[in-house]
């Protein structure tokens, strides 16, 4: 058996919400065991305070976003959390589009959230409403661009070889 | 004061800062030596025959090493403050006699193992060691560092507490011995060395000795993990190595003076060695200890260790000056 | 000592400086006790931390956006340098999420040897935890024999994989390699010379009065305080939480052996120090089982779509020659979707949240990196403790700026 | 002897006049130990070694470092620099040339006169220097040293209340 | 070396005072450490009672001449006499502090302590009779009244006055210190019998450069303690800024134990260079006349004006001394014990009132008190009176007896000034009684009462103020007593 | 402060500082790398090796696999026709130009696992260090086995130290 | 942005001994052999700065280890404050947020120093070609040593250790065999 769904399903929870926000879930999903919920931005925090406060979700494991370019709204962001006791997982999930992405920030629900929030402004540019101390993480705080927008050229050097040799360059290693 | 006095005073000092000197080489040889064998590794061993060579390599390369030094420092007092250290480190080991009993006769002049046998004794190692809290201090306050000034005011403290619990810490040999004079002390041991009557006064000797020295598990002037170098940060090249000195050199001197009064100097058992043999070995001996402490315990905190020094070791001491002073006094009584 | 008496210890010196005052002092990121390239920045009132602020980012690697150029078996290499003290157990967790996705069957051998290396690695790791936090707390010893020990650990992953570190054993659906022969034999005389080597250490530490005093009741975090910070891995069970992702949720077949979760009570440095080394002897119980029961057979999934062949057919098979090529250069394509694998590193729970878009590289791969997570609760830790406090404290977490910073 | 006198003379004379002189006052303190160091040695020629002991160990390295301490903790960066404020300073120096004219003056014309005390060197050497001062405080000066006890723990008390943070 | 204690005199008895005060303070000290906050108002009742005990012990002195320790220290009339004074002042001290320490919130163990400490030091200094047991009581009591003047801790006043009395009062040390080593250059003892013995034997001794430099730094540094101009400058701010009980305390104490000390160096070891220090010190005395009274004037702050007025007693009591007889010097030692009453009565009545949480600092404030507060309005005009001078309070005949030695010893110049300058001083002590006559701006509020012991004391005080004025003979026998000095 | 803290504080100290102490009777595990060398395992991952076969020809055939498949492609490959009159493989192709950038290999073995005929496998060799960067770029000819030393197909090249510690001249 | 450049040139290295106080005086008899004399002093009390980054910083403190003992170089001090330390060794990959650091760090060791650029990452920025690190310490700092290997093996480091010490001494690098 495929030990890596290691999420205990519960089919009741999907409905539960279903019934208390009605239209503000958009979409459900069980893919491969790991149940996801797709709500609309405004029930974002509400939904979250219900799932900490009713059924228990009392861990968030991170906060993420996913860069669609294609699709609109182009950003998904994630949070999925985990109640502790229950053994069960849910992804929480909602878009938001461009020209300024901004999702409500769930800091208030789960402080943990402050840091993996931070982060996704970071490399992604959403910004996170209600969040307390939102600056960059990783990044220098001068850095320009989000890199892990998928239309961020991740640029580099190429691999020298020998045809890149430095002429003229060849060290003195040996003195004397 | 004839002339002879001086020539000889001057040559004894020559020796003694010499012979320190190479004790400080060889003492961090040792120390790596030592702590390598504490580890299952061989230590420095490429350079020179058993890397004998090694201290001269370090100090070569120190002396050549040029200096950079941090902006914003006040250059006299940050070229001063070495200097302090050194000074007074080297100037504690004058009155320490290194082998007895009586002098030496040499080409028909008599000379004392010892550079000064002066009647405050140990006094003048307290008075010196008190100046040299300036050395570090200095260093940290000029070098314009956070790190430097927190390690140097914490150094200082340090020194000036413990500064009271190893002074009277010594106070029950005087009782005992009834002079400061180390070569009267000395000879008090004849018999029985100070150890065995007093070997609580010489843990707590050796306890505030070792925080004296800034050594581990004292050693958080220098903690490298909490303050970078501590006092000696901002310190290069020889002006570094200076400190460096000044540090070994009182883990000697606090050793030789451990060795003269609680572990009768000169004086062995059997008489199987000369004195100054004897005097060697018991000096080695703690410097291992030295050694072994710090490859072993963890550093103290810093309010504990202010704790322990003004809450626990100077009562001690003065609890054990107490009960000698009575138990002499009453057996003085009684005979 | 009058316990009650009002004025304490602590009611000495001035009266708190105004915040103005407050000393602000920079750790890091060139600090010898920052385990790397942390910065933190201090408030100090006096020699107390009043306030915190970790500076991360000093080591960010782009790891993330990385993965997103390469195919599944090419991250595997990617994987092992984002928490270079355990990185089989980064290749496990990032097979682990390919494997979720794609949905593949890993032989019980792979399996058993993944437990393996992995429980060696979570060894080595504390082994090196142990050396460097006693380093930074001045047991100038401990740091050699952990390495000595450490050293021991490498030499059996370089055996088994050819290097020390980065041993990027594992491939989707089973591992790369048999274990060479004699290994076994090795790692058992290795389960049986650990365990004295880590009494020394207990000899040395445990007791040691002052090293108590430099971890008892420092950086105290109780068990709610933990979870709501979103702590996991030993400094969650030092307080108090029994939560081990190889007991809640198992993978790789640790269902099948008895191991105990060491929990401790305090929360504080001391009882991190207590749950690592209990967890290093559990380590080696697991080993000791996983070596009595090692299955046989393959090592590696015969299914073709995700595994190349094994090398004895090249020379005879055209076919497996083919698969070779397509494998290779195209490697396999997943189905759309996500989902997100999680295994226990020895610094707490490292997810991985793989999406694809169905072609053969990972459309975003996220990482939830548990230093990442421990750290955000150091500025909570060092709240009123002391500046030498703050030494015990970040080695307490055990975090690791490659797995953080990413 | 006089030549060691003359130049711990000057010695004094100069690091003096840097405990007023100087502008920074790291360095005033700094004179001052320099000071306490040449009064240390003055002891010493004088054949008073316990005092010089007690001099060094005391006020050079207990009490003047305190002092640096604390004008090290104060300005940690940038030395405050006293400048000229008003004209005290000639005040100060019309006192001083009254003063030593009227030191000078009286040093001249009838010189000052003072008399041998009982610890001569010898009297000293008999029984030892340190010996001679411990019987001098616990016979003759009993008292006094006992008064000082008291006045030392009051000052205890005075200090820990003025620097104690108070939590009711 | 053996130590033999046999020839110094160890005689328990001569300090036995001495010895309870300190004992009660370290009692003090430890039942400050045990008991629980709650009950802190055991200390002042500790303190008392330890007091009362030394006050008890210092009985037996009277009439004795015992010299212990060496020679340091004497136990004679003039030191019972001071003892008891001192000791009363304290207990009075003590028995108003609570209420004022706990209405600003300063009700700390040390305070106890440290008056405690400033008391034995005091005494201590009234029966000095080494260089050394001078030195180390003045700097006994100043040490404590360091603190206690910076006890406020949260009030900047109280912290500067503290820094200003240490600043300057190190400085006065300095010059003590400085004259008392030449003194001992002088002569080579540092026991006053030793150098009263030196002074009378040698002949060149009012000719001796150093003895006289010494005696002049020596009576600066005790000047400054008896807070005699010119080196008064430190006193209107301190008195200003301690808080009140301090003040209270400190103005009258330390001036009855510096005046003992005067005393005893001026007219029993160096009579014999009376000559010598005759002019400097009528000098003092005539500034301390001068300046305390004309600036006292312009004072519209009770407590600076109070100071300036302690500054012209102090000229006042000097003028005792400028006669260098135990006569002269038993007019100062009466006029010292009145002062001690009706000034400690006069900052009773503003401690009294302060407490009460009102600003009493403001001489406006006493504009219509005797509306307000009768009581304690008639008591401050009985001190008042008495300090001005006035029959038949205390206060007349002080001055009276003193201006009285000065035409027997015919010393006309300082009496002149001393006569003039009483008138002068009418103005401003009459002053603040109009003031307390006037009638008041608003209507009378309901005040608080100042409480059983406060007012106690300031009855007590007041009527010794007059008793003493009735029948001063009883007293002024005792002063002469304690004034005839010999060792 | 707990009376066990006092009374047995000092016994663990010295408890530690025996443990420390008795380190001097275990050997010393240090191998002093110049001269002697830990042995390097069947597997090592260290600079590459190009093998030939027994009768000298390459085994590359310039598939460009290894290029492929390395994550940092640190590998470049130019394959060429094998002409009758220069047989350098016994395939069609052979690689012409086969270089390695050492200094950005992470020596990871993809190449060794994509080659299909074993051409090129990780070396023993880890003393690589130099002074610039250019010095780096193997060619293939740094790589190549030498001619009379390959031996089979088998992927311990004989240039391997032994696995045994073994004293090594430079 | 994404325009892939040619490399610049790095920083020009050789400097095997740094300044000597003798170059003053010019070449003869006495100070080539002073000069010896100083470089065989300072090669072999190479202080490393206690510098770690990534991966290459644990096999940094692997060299020190009992199993490869670094201080028989007498290299094992390794000093926490970089104006005692002599050699910088980078060990592991410099993101862009670290090169003021490194550059700081690098400034404040005081003349001669020494870099050894340990791994992949440091040498040439080794398999994270991307946005986030810097492609080579050599283009903030002069590099003495590069040494491949991802990480290197301490003894890897040892042999980088001895190259320099020979550098230092202006001796060959790699000996061969005659």
């Amino acid at each position: 058996m495929n030990r890596w769904s290691s999420a205990l399903p519960d089919d009741a929870l999907v409905q539960r919400i279903g019934d208390r926000f009605g239209a503000g879930l958009q979409e459900s999903s069980d893919f491969r065991g790991d149940l996801s919920v797709v709500v609309k931005p405004e029930v974002v925090v509400d939904l979250a305070r219900y799932l900490k406060a009713e059924e228990g979700f009392d861990y968030l494991l991170y906060a993420t976003a996913v860069d669609w370019p294609a699709r609109d709204p182009r950003f998904t962001v994630v949070w999925e959390v985990r109640s502790l006791a229950k053994q069960a997982r849910i992804r929480i999930k909602t878009t938001t589009a461009m020209p300024d992405p901004h999702v409500p920030s769930l800091t208030s629900v789960w402080p943990a959230a402050s840091w993996h929030e931070r982060e996704t402004w970071d490399l992604f540019g959403i910004k996170f409403d209600g969040h307390p101390d939102l600056r960059r993480i990783l990044m220098p705080p001068n850095w320009e661009g989000f890199p892990l927008r998928k239309d961020y050229v991740s640029f580099g050097e190429p691999v020298i070889f020998s045809d890149q040799k430095l002429e003229g360059l060849e060290p003195d290693a040996i003195r004397g | 004061m004839t002339l002879e006095l001086i020539v000889i005073t001057l040559i004894k000092t020559a020796i003694v800062v010499l012979g320190l000197l190479t004790g400080f080489a060889y003492l961090t040889l040792f120390e790596r030596k030592v702590q390598a064998r504490l580890q299952q590794r061989p230590g420095p061993n490429r350079v020179g025959p058993f890397g004998l060579l090694q201290p001269a390599a370090d100090g070569l390369k120190l002396f050549f090493k040029s200096s950079s030094a941090p902006a914003g420092r006040d250059h006299f007092l940050y070229l001063l403050a070495p200097a302090i250290s050194v000074i007074a480190a080297l100037a504690s080991f004058a009155i320490i006699p290194v082998s007895g009993p009586g002098d030496l006769n040499l080409f028909g002049h008599r000379i004392g193992w010892y550079v000064m046998n002066v009647n405050i004794g140990i006094l003048w190692y307290l008075a010196v060691t008190s100046f040299g809290v300036y050395g570090i201090f200095l260093a940290g306050y000029a070098s314009n560092s956070k790190y430097s000034m927190l390690g140097a005011l914490r150094s200082s403290a340090q020194m000036i507490s413990y500064e009271m619990a190893l002074g009277l810490s010594l106070v029950p040999v005087f009782i005992l011995a009834g002079s400061l004079r180390l070569v009267d002390i000395v000879n008090a041991q004849r018999t029985w060395w100070f150890i065995v009557p007093l070997l609580p006064a010489f843990f707590l000797y050796l306890i505030a000795g070792i925080a004296e020295t800034n050594r581990a598990p004292f050693d958080l002037p220098e903690a490298e993990t909490e303050l970078v170098a501590g006092y000696h940060t901002e310190y290069s090249g020889m002006r570094f190595a200076l400190f460096f000195m000044a540090e070994y050199i009182n883990m000697i001197i606090v050793s030789s003076i451990a060795t003269v009064v609680f572990l009768g100097g000169w004086w062995g058992p059997f008489g199987i060695l000369p004195g100054p043999w004897w005097f060697l070995l018991k000096v080695v001996v703690l410097l291992y200890v030295y050694v072994w402490l710090r490859a072993t315990l963890p550093r103290m905190r810093y309010d504990r260790l202010m704790a322990l020094g003004w809450k626990s070791l100077l009562p001690l001491s003065l609890t054990m000056m107490m009960v000698t002073a009575v138990v002499f006094v009453a057996a003085q009584g009684k005979a | 000592m009058v316990k009650n008496d009002v004025r304490t210890q602590e009611s000495f010196g001035p009266e708190h400086e105004p915040e103005a005052e407050w000393m602000e002092l920079n750790m890091g990121p060139h600090h010898p006790s920052t385990h790397g390239v942390l910065r933190v920045r201090l408030k100090l009132d006096g020699e107390i931390v009043r306030d915190a602020d970790a500076d991360i980012g000093y080591l960010h690697t782009g790891f993330e956006k990385s993965f997103e150029d390469k195919t599944y078996t090419q991250g595997i290499t990617f994987s092992d340098r984002m928490d270079y003290l355990a990185p089989p157990i980064n290749n496990v967790g990032f097979v682990g999420a390919v494997e979720k996705l794609i949905g593949v069957e890993v032989p019980p051998r792979a399996q058993a040897i993944r437990v393996i290396m992995m429980e060696l690695a979570r060894v080595a790791s504390h082994e090196l935890w142990l050396g460097t936090t006693g380093l930074d707390l001045g047991v100038y010893s401990g740091f050699f024999y952990a390495w000595r020990d450490r050293d021991l650990a490498l030499d059996l992953n370089e055996a088994y994989s050819g290097v020390r570190m980065m041993t990027s054993f594992t491939r989707v659906g089973g591992v790369a390699w048999d274990l060479p022969d004699g290994w076994l034999e090795q790692l058992q005389r290795f389960i049986d010379v650990m365990p004295s080597r880590i009494d020394d250490f207990e000899s040395m530490l445990t007791n040691n009065p002052i090293w108590r005093q430099r971890t008892e009741g420092v950086g105290v975090i109780s068990g709610e305080d933990a979870i709501e910070a979103g702590v996991t891995g030993p400094v969650l069970r030092a307080s108090g939480v029994n939560y081990d992702v190889r007991k809640a949720f198992p993978y790789c077949g640790y269902e099948q052996y008895d191991f105990e979760v060491p929990v401790g009570k305090n929360g504080d440095c001391y009882d991190r120090y207590r749950v690592r080394v209990a967890e290093m002897r559990q380590s080696l119980r697991i080993l000791q089982q996983a070596v009595d029961s090692l299955p046989g057979g393959p090592w590696l999934t015969s299914d073709r779509k995700v595994a190349l062949p094994p090398r004895s057919e090249l020379s005879k098979s055209m076919e497996a020659v083919i698969h070779q090529f397509r494998l290779v250069s195209e490697g396999f394509k997943g189905p759309v979707g996500d989902v997100y694998a999680f295994v226990e590193s020895p610094r707490g729970e490292l997810g991985f949240y793989l999406v694809s878009d169905g072609t053969n590289k990972p459309y975003r791969m996220k990482v939830r990196p548990p230093s990442f997570c421990n750290l955000q609760s150091l500025r909570k830790l060092v709240e009123g403790v002391l500046v030498a406090d703050v030494i015990a404290i970040m080695g307490s977490l055990d975090f690791i700026l490659g797995d953080c910073d990413r | 002897m006089v030549v060691a006198f003359a130049i711990l003379a000057a010695w004094e004379l100069v690091t003096a006049a840097g405990v007023v002189g100087f502008r920074r006052p790291i360095y005033n303190a700094l004179s001052l130990v320099a000071n306490m160091l040449g009064l240390a040695v003055l002891f010493l020629i004088l054949n008073a070694q316990f005092l010089f002991a007690a001099q060094l160990i005391v006020y050079a390295g207990a009490v003047m470092v305190l002092f640096v301490f604390i004008i090290a903790l104060l300005n940690p960066v940038s030395d405050v620099s006293l400048g000229r404020t008003g004209n005290e300073w000639i005040y100060g120096l019309v006192f001083g040339v009254i003063f030593a004219a009227l030191l000078g003056g009286l040093l001249v014309n009838r010189g000052l006169t003072g008399r041998q005390g009982t610890a001569t060197p010898e009297a000293i050497s008999a029984v030892g220097n340190v010996q001679a001062v411990g019987a001098a405080l616990y016979t003759k000066f009993l008292f006094p040293v006992e008064v000082t006890s008291v006045l030392l723990l009051i000052a205890a008390v005075g200090a820990v209340y003025l620097a104690m943070r108070r939590i009711r | 070396m053996n130590i033999d204690l046999s020839g110094i005199g160890l005689d328990y008895g001569t300090i036995l005072p001495e010895l309870i005060v300190v004992g009660t303070a370290i009692a003090v000290l430890t039942l400050d450490l045990l008991l629980p906050v709650a009950r802190r108002r055991w200390l002042p009742a500790v303190t008392v009672v330890g007091l009362l005990a030394a006050l008890v012990a210092s009985l037996p002195l009277w009439g004795q001449n015992r010299s212990a320790f060496g020679d340091t220290v004497v136990g004679d009339s003039l030191a019972a006499f001071f003892n008891v004074l001192l000791i009363v002042i304290t207990i009075l001290t003590v028995l108003i502090s609570p209420r004022f320490l706990r209405a600003f919130d300063l009700d700390y163990g040390e305070y106890y302590i440290l008056l405690l400490g400033a008391t034995a030091g005091m005494m201590l200094l009234a029966a000095a009779t080494s260089l050394m047991t001078i030195f180390l009581s003045i700097e006994l009591l100043s040490i404590s009244l360091y603190v206690l003047s910076g006890f406020a801790r949260a009030a900047q006043r109280s912290q500067e006055s503290a820094l200003k009395y240490l600043l300057l009062g190190g400085f006065a040390t300095g010059f003590l210190l400085y004259g008392m080593a030449l003194i001992y250059g002088a002569t080579g003892s540092t026991t006053l019998r030793g150098i009263a013995a030196m002074v009378t034997a040698g002949s060149g001794a009012s000719g001796n450069v150093l003895l006289l430099l010494g005696i002049g730094f020596l009576s600066v540094g005790l000047a400054f303690k008896a807070s005699a101009a010119p080196f008064h400058m430190w006193t209107p701010d301190v008195y200003e800024g301690a808080p009140t009980i301090v003040t209270t305390f400190m103005s009258v104490a330390t001036k009855s134990a510096a005046f003992a000390a005067i005393g005893r160096v001026f007219i029993a070891t160096f009579p014999s260079l009376a000559t010598r220090w005759y002019f400097p010190l009528a000098l003092i005395a005539i500034f301390s006349l001068f300046i305390g009274n004309l600036v006292a004037i312009t004072q519209d702050n009770l407590k600076r004006m109070l100071a300036y007025s302690g500054i012209a007693h102090a000229g006042y009591i000097l003028l005792g001394v400028l006669p260098g007889t135990a006569v002269g010097f038993s007019a100062s030692v009466f006029y010292i014990a009145a002062y001690a009453v009706m000034n400690f009565g006069a900052f009773a009545v503003v401690t009294a009132l302060g407490a009460g949480g009102e600003q009493t600092a403001d001489i406006n404030y006493w504009r219509g008190l005797f509306y307000r507060r009768p009581f304690l309005a008639t008591v401050m005009t009985i001190f008042m009176l008495s300090l001005a001078g006035i029959p038949p309070t205390v206060g007349f005949f002080a001055k009276l007896f003193v201006f009285q030695a000065l035409v027997n010893a015919q010393i006309w110049a300082p009496l002149v000034v001393a006569v003039v300058m009483t008138i002068v001083s009418f103005y401003y002590y009459l002053r603040v009684v109009v003031m307390m006559l006037a009638t008041p701006d608003e209507a009378v509020a309901e005040k608080p009462r100042v409480g059983i012991s406060t007012s106690g004391v300031l009855g007590a005080a007041a009527l010794a103020t007059i008793a003493l004025g009735v029948f001063p003979t009883t007293v002024l026998d005792w002063a002469s007593h304690a004034a005839s000095l010999h060792f | 402060m707990a009376v066990r803290e006092v009374l047995m504080g000092p016994v663990y100290i010295l408890r530690a500082l025996y443990t420390t102490f008795k380190h001097n009777r275990r050997p010393i595990v240090t191998i002093e790398y110049p001269e002697m060398q830990k042995a390097v395992p069947p597997r090592a991952r260290g600079k590459h090796i190009l093998h030939r076969y027994a009768d000298g020809l390459e085994k590359c055939v310039g598939c460009e696999l290894c290029a492929i498949a390395c994550p940092v492609g640190c590998i470049v490959v130019e394959a060429a026709e094998n002409t009758p009159e220069n047989r350098v493989s016994p395939g069609e192709r052979y690689a012409k130009r086969y270089e390695i950038n050492l200094l950005r290999c992470i020596y990871c073995g993809m190449c060794e696992e994509a080659c299909p005929y074993d051409a090129i496998t990780m070396g023993p060799r880890y003393d690589l260090a130099d002074d610039h960067p250019d010095k780096f770029i193997a060619v293939k000819e740094d790589m190549l086995e030498p001619l009379s030393a390959s031996v089979g197909d088998t992927a311990v090249p004989s240039g391997a130290p032994s696995a045994q510690p073994v004293a090594r001249k430079w | 942005m994404g325009e892939l450049k040619l490399r610049p040139a790095p920083f020009p290295t050789g400097r095997a001994a740094g300044p000597t106080p003798l170059n003053a005086l010019g070449d003869n008899v006495l100070t080539t052999t002073l000069d010896k004399v100083i470089n065989w002093g300072r090669s072999s009390a190479i202080w490393p700065a206690l510098f770690g980054l990534a991966c290459c910083a644990i096999e940094m403190m692997g060299a020190v280890g009992p199993r490869q003992d670094i201080s028989r170089f007498g290299s094992e001090l390794f000093r926490a404050s970089p104006r005692q330390s002599d050699l910088l060794i980078v060990s592991g990959r410099v993101a862009i947020k670290m090169v003021p650091v490194i550059r700081q760090v690098y400034d404040q060791m005081p003349e001669p120093k020494w870099v050894i650029a340990m791994g992949a990452c440091a040498s040439s920025a080794g398999m994270f070609n991307n946005y986030a690190i810097v492609q080579s310490v050599d283009k903030i700092i002069p590099v003495d040593i590069y040494l491949p290997g991802c990480p290197p093996r301490p003894e890897a480091l040892l042999d980088a250790v001895i190259k320099l010490q020979r550098k230092i001494r202006g001796e060959p690098l790699v000996k061969r065999p005659a």
